[in-house]
């Protein structure tokens, strides 16, 4: 569909990859641990290796909570808008197919929040 | 003296030749030109003399009737002032809804008189932009009337000092900024079910009387006042917006269709930006009136089955988002006042964990759901506040391209799962937190593309005052973001436990009630 | 326990809100300033309005009219919605008094009937421009910028509207509701009406919400009140019908007192830079011109022969004011 | 059944002698208090009726002055000089 307007009405893209200075936005979300109200949001370089996400960028947001310690990352599933997906971890966002505005999930085995109650 | 006894009219009849028959049909220009905006949105009008007019207030007697609500509400505000009366509250926590209601709220009232001026000009028929213009006028009386009220609080309190410019910034006051947008850059028939009805008529209830019975329970006269005296002018504003509806359904059956959608995309984004209510009855007010819960089942359940069992003989049923807003009642607002929790460091109001009294209240409010999902995450983060370690998240959230909410919603029926729904469009991606949400960018793509998401324009380098420099060695984007919102730090923001509101508030009362002297933090 | 909280004197952290401040220093603001400035949004919109693309929601683009700083207008009323209505509150019980004293007199009945016939041609037609003026400054509320100069129109707006009823209940004093009926037929088809009829609708096609603001509260309104109010009024007077002077106050007050508004809003608007000067100057003698050529035909219904001099009269005065606001060329 | 409709009142000086009239002239309402607000619920048409109001207050009333400390509503309104009736369609 598209809107009933009184003259003619391009869209208006605020959010293109263009305008984020080189960067692209991925969104990350960790199952079961909802104590992160949220999944969050980073600007990334294209070429951003993924292994550093988890490696440099991850601990900042997530350490707070007590499972993130306890992570087997090895073990850790990985799904790109709800689809399992294997990243490889040398390679770049997008080597991984991430492009801007991408959203990953994962699942840490075995840790399930505050008292198990996915907090 | 009295010689010849005129006929006085009937208030119908006075009314209808006040008003009727002032305007005509223009021939120097033709009514297309004059009135541009009547067509395009698809709505079908044969005849606009079949508005009945609800209420038949001339002018004279508005100015009188408003003019008296004005002398009574501006005599309890002079009173509330010269008493003090700030500190009659039950406790400084109270003072953070006023906050959220002058930077989320009344902006809203301003849009709104704008907005009905705008449709005031436009429709074609008298009766209904007479209805428009003094709804209009009405409401730059209550953005006024809370801004005078509130400006006393202001004068102690931090958070709502820059209410004007947050409300254009800050990410939550996107949510209720980019609603009243999405009203006024509608077509006048759309801001007319958006506005005049959905908000209005269908949850204006759950807006107002939760707020001022919260502000009567709380101790707070000043704003019951502009409250109460505010919502006498939403009844005629409400039955307005019942009228509107009316008509146009009687107008054509063509336009059944069309309502049909706008009720359902308006009553969804509402109850969406009422999401914060619903946070603010659970969680803000010292002494609580009633559940959010409670509130939607008295306001919405019955008052809006009524309504919509009434309109069904025009074709009209009920939204189907209320299906999902059931299923949320019993997990909105911990969910909700956790958001804020999580990002107190950004918020120009205080948050805090409710404590052990607090919570057993919750439990038994929502006992189906409180201890189960949210206990434990709540009495983890007191712990942790107590150890000197309060949590407060320091990565932007991903937001709801439409709601603009950041993505917290469960899905309907798991609230261990975030509900994640995307659409594409014009080769990129969007993210939305319900079906809903999806449902109505489909629909108008062009229009909900253009949103101003705050955690996206932070990326882009958008909300950092001029003088700051992301170049330098030391630059803290999140601090100059703060910056940008004109939120002091540690002064507006974070933990109500330990803020200037907590140690002022306890500092002026023990004045009154001890021989206590200090100086304000 | 009833505690005392008056006897507590506290230091206020603040005076006033930031952006008053802003503008004003941290000092006490008055009700007018906290309740108008920077009320409107100016930047972040979200999206731009599906009935006008081209613009965002508030643009100060839709006038060609600029200026540094849209707060630069005042109003010298300092009229907030409280205010406004309880100025108006006063006017309508002077107004109902008038009413309820012509009524209980017999006023009405004593008229003669020339007068009372004149009055109906002349007062009646013009509930319809009144209604124009409503739809003209509900326009300029709409999409004008700045609260400083959109609140004051929507009061205008509402007065127009307030007006337009008052001449309608003075059609119903002096006569029954068929006036009503007779007095818009006269306004769609009388050559008397027709060219303020053209005036009038050509207003409302206007883009500019400032042109708007200059063809009808400067210059419609700166001739009309002057002729029907002032100079008509006089001349029905003379002629024995002081009774409806009674109920036209409301008008000559309320005229003498939004003028200020008017007046400086044109006067702040020239000021500000030489360009906009140029834009007023072009836009007053447009539509003066216009506006005289529509009123000689009401001026000669209503005055007769002394319409000529008193038109005269009312354009003499309407000059020198505009030379006043710093419109002379 | 009749699908209800409210009406909600300021809890002041004001409204006391005006709920009272409601209440005797709508023996099928239900009376709820609020902080400083009261809820009338009425299964059927709710009437306002000027001559009751007038009586309670023992001067001349205008059906209008009901604003003043009018909260909300819900239903249809039909409003005459005498009496203003609060109902949904049936």
């Amino acid at each position: 569909m598209s809107v009933h307007a009184f003259k003619p009405y391009p869209a208006r893209v605020m959010d293109g990859q263009d305008k984020f200075h080189g960067n692209q936005v991925l969104y990350v979300g960790w199952v079961d641990h909802l104590m992160f109200c949220a999944p969050l949001a980073f600007a990334l370089a294209p070429d951003f290796p993924f292994g550093d996400l988890i490696k440099n960028v991850l601990p900042g947001a997530y350490s707070y909570h007590p499972d993130f310690a306890q992570i087997d990352w090895s073990a850790v599933q990985w799904y790109k808008s709800g689809v399992p997906f294997t990243p490889r971890l040398e390679e770049s966002l997008v080597q991984n197919g991430l492009g801007h505005k991408d959203l990953i999930t994962f699942v840490s085995p075995g840790l399930t929040g505050i008292k198990g109650t996915c907090s | 003296m009295d010689t010849q006894v005129k006929k006085k009219p009937g208030l119908k009849e006075k009314y209808r030749h006040m008003t009727r028959g002032l305007d005509w049909q223009t021939s120097y220009q033709s009514m297309d030109k004059v009135f541009p905006f009547a067509e395009f949105e698809g709505i079908k009008i044969h005849d606009w003399d079949k508005w009945e007019d609800p209420f038949r207030l001339t002018m004279d007697a508005y100015w009188k009737y408003q003019a008296e609500k004005e002398r009574k509400l501006y005599a309890i505000i002079d009173a509330f002032v010269q008493n003090n009366g700030h500190l009659k509250v039950t406790d400084a926590r109270y003072i953070n809804t006023l906050k959220l209601f002058l930077t989320g709220v009344s902006p809203l009232e301003y849009m709104a008189h704008r907005g009905f001026a705008h449709v005031g000009r436009q429709f074609p028929g008298v009766g209904p932009r007479v209805a428009c213009q003094m709804q209009s006028l009405d409401e730059l009386r209550h953005v006024q009337t809370q801004i005078h009220t509130i400006s006393n609080y202001n004068k102690y309190y931090n958070g709502m000092h820059d209410f004007r410019h947050m409300h254009d910034r800050l990410w939550y006051l996107s949510v209720p900024k980019s609603f009243f947008d999405d009203a006024v850059t509608a077509g006048p028939f759309e801001f007319m079910v958006a506005i005049g009805f959905s908000f209005e008529y269908v949850l204006t209830n759950l807006l107002f009387v939760p707020f001022m019975s919260g502000a009567a329970f709380n101790g707070d006269m000043s704003t019951v006042t502009f409250g109460f005296s505010a919502q006498s002018d939403e009844a005629r504003h409400m039955t307005l917006g019942l009228e509107v509806i009316k008509f146009i359904l009687e107008q054509d059956p063509a336009n059944l269709p069309i309502v049909q959608k706008w009720i359902d995309k308006w009553t969804w984004r509402g109850v969406r930006v009422l999401t914060l209510v619903a946070m603010m009855m659970d969680y803000m007010l010292p002494k609580r009136v009633m559940s959010w819960k409670e509130a939607w089942e008295i306001y919405f359940e019955q008052n809006g089955g009524a309504l919509f069992k009434d309109l069904a003989r025009y074709g009209i049923t009920m939204p189907k988002c209320i299906e999902t807003i059931n299923k949320e009642k019993d997990h909105l607002s911990h969910q909700a006042w956790a958001v804020f929790y999580n990002y107190g460091g950004a918020a120009a109001f205080h948050t805090w964990m409710p404590d052990a009294e607090e919570m057993d209240w919750l439990s038994s409010k929502y006992p189906d759901t409180f201890d189960k999902y949210y206990r434990p995450r709540f009495e983890y983060w007191r712990e942790q506040e107590a150890k000197g370690n309060r949590f407060y998240n320091m990565t932007l959230p991903m937001l709801c391209q439409t709601c603009q909410i950041p993505m917290f919603f469960t899905v309907p029926g798991d609230p261990s799962k975030i509900a994640y729904h995307e659409s594409h469009y014009s080769g990129d991606k969007y993210h939305f937190c319900s079906e809903h949400c999806k449902e109505i960018f489909d629909d108008e793509p062009e229009k909900y593309v253009q949103a101003w998401l705050p955690v996206h324009q932070i990326f882009q380098g958008n909300c950092f005052k001029p003088d700051a420099d992301p170049t330098a060695a030391d630059f803290n984007p999140l601090a100059e973001v703060l910056r940008y919102y004109n939120i002091n730090f540690g002064h507006d923001n974070l933990d109500f436990n330990g803020s200037d509101d907590q140690k002022n508030f306890d500092l002026w009362r023990g004045m009154a009630t001890q021989n206590q002297t200090g100086e304000s933090a | 326990m009833q505690i005392d909280l008056r006897t507590v004197t506290i230091k206020p952290l603040r005076h006033t809100f930031s952006h008053v401040a802003r503008r004003l220093g941290d000092k006490p603001a008055s009700r007018y300033q906290e309740g108008t400035l920077d009320l409107q949004a100016d930047v972040n919109f979200h999206y731009r309005p599906l009935w006008d693309p081209e613009h965002e929601i508030f643009d100060a683009g839709r006038t060609a009219v600029v200026m540094a700083d849209w707060y630069a207008f005042k109003d010298p009323r300092q009229f907030y919605y409280g205010t406004y209505t309880m100025a108006r509150a006063k006017q309508q019980e002077a107004a109902e008094s008038a009413f309820d004293f012509v009524e209980d007199r017999g006023l009405i009945e004593m008229l003669p009937p020339d007068v009372r016939e004149l009055a109906l041609q002349v007062l009646l037609p013009l509930r319809h421009l009144e209604w124009g003026g409503n739809m003209n400054n509900s326009a300029i509320c709409a999409y004008g910028f700045g609260a400083a100069v959109t609140q004051p129109a929507m009061f205008h707006a509402m007065d127009h509207l307030g007006i337009a009823q008052y001449l309608t209940r003075i059609g119903l004093e002096l006569a029954d509701p068929a006036v009503l009926d007779q007095a818009k037929e006269a306004w769609m088809n009388d050559a008397v009406w027709q060219g303020l009829r053209r005036y009038i609708e050509n207003t409302f096609v206007l883009s500019d919400w400032f042109e708007l603001f200059v063809a009808q509260n400067l210059v419609l309104d700166g001739l009309i009140y002057p002729l029907v109010f002032e100079a008509f009024d006089k001349a029905l007077t003379r002629r024995g019908g002081g009774a409806i002077s009674m109920l036209t106050q409301f008008m000559r007050e309320w005229r003498n007192e939004s003028v200020k508004w008017v007046d400086a809003t044109i006067k702040t608007a020239a000021a500000e830079s030489p360009a906009n000067l140029a834009l007023l100057q072009g836009w007053v003698a447009n539509w003066r011109a216009q506006a005289y050529e529509a009123v000689k035909p009401l001026a000669e219904l209503a005055l007769g022969q002394e319409a000529g001099a008193a038109l005269d009269d009312i354009a003499t005065a309407f000059d020198r004011n505009l030379n006043k606001l710093g419109l002379s060329r | 059944m009749a699908s209800t409709v409210f009406l909600a009142l300021q809890a002041n000086e004001d409204t006391r002698l005006i709920i009272e009239a409601i209440m005797e002239d709508n023996p099928q309402a239900e009376l709820h208090e609020y902080p400083a607000m009261v809820k009338i619920d009425s299964a059927g048409p709710l009437t306002i009726r000027r001559v009751s109001v007038e009586e309670k207050i023992g001067r001349d009333w205008d059906l209008q002055e009901l604003h003043l400390n009018l909260i909300s509503l819900s239903g249809h309104i039909d409003e005459t000089e005498d009496e203003m009736i609060l109902a949904w369609a049936e």
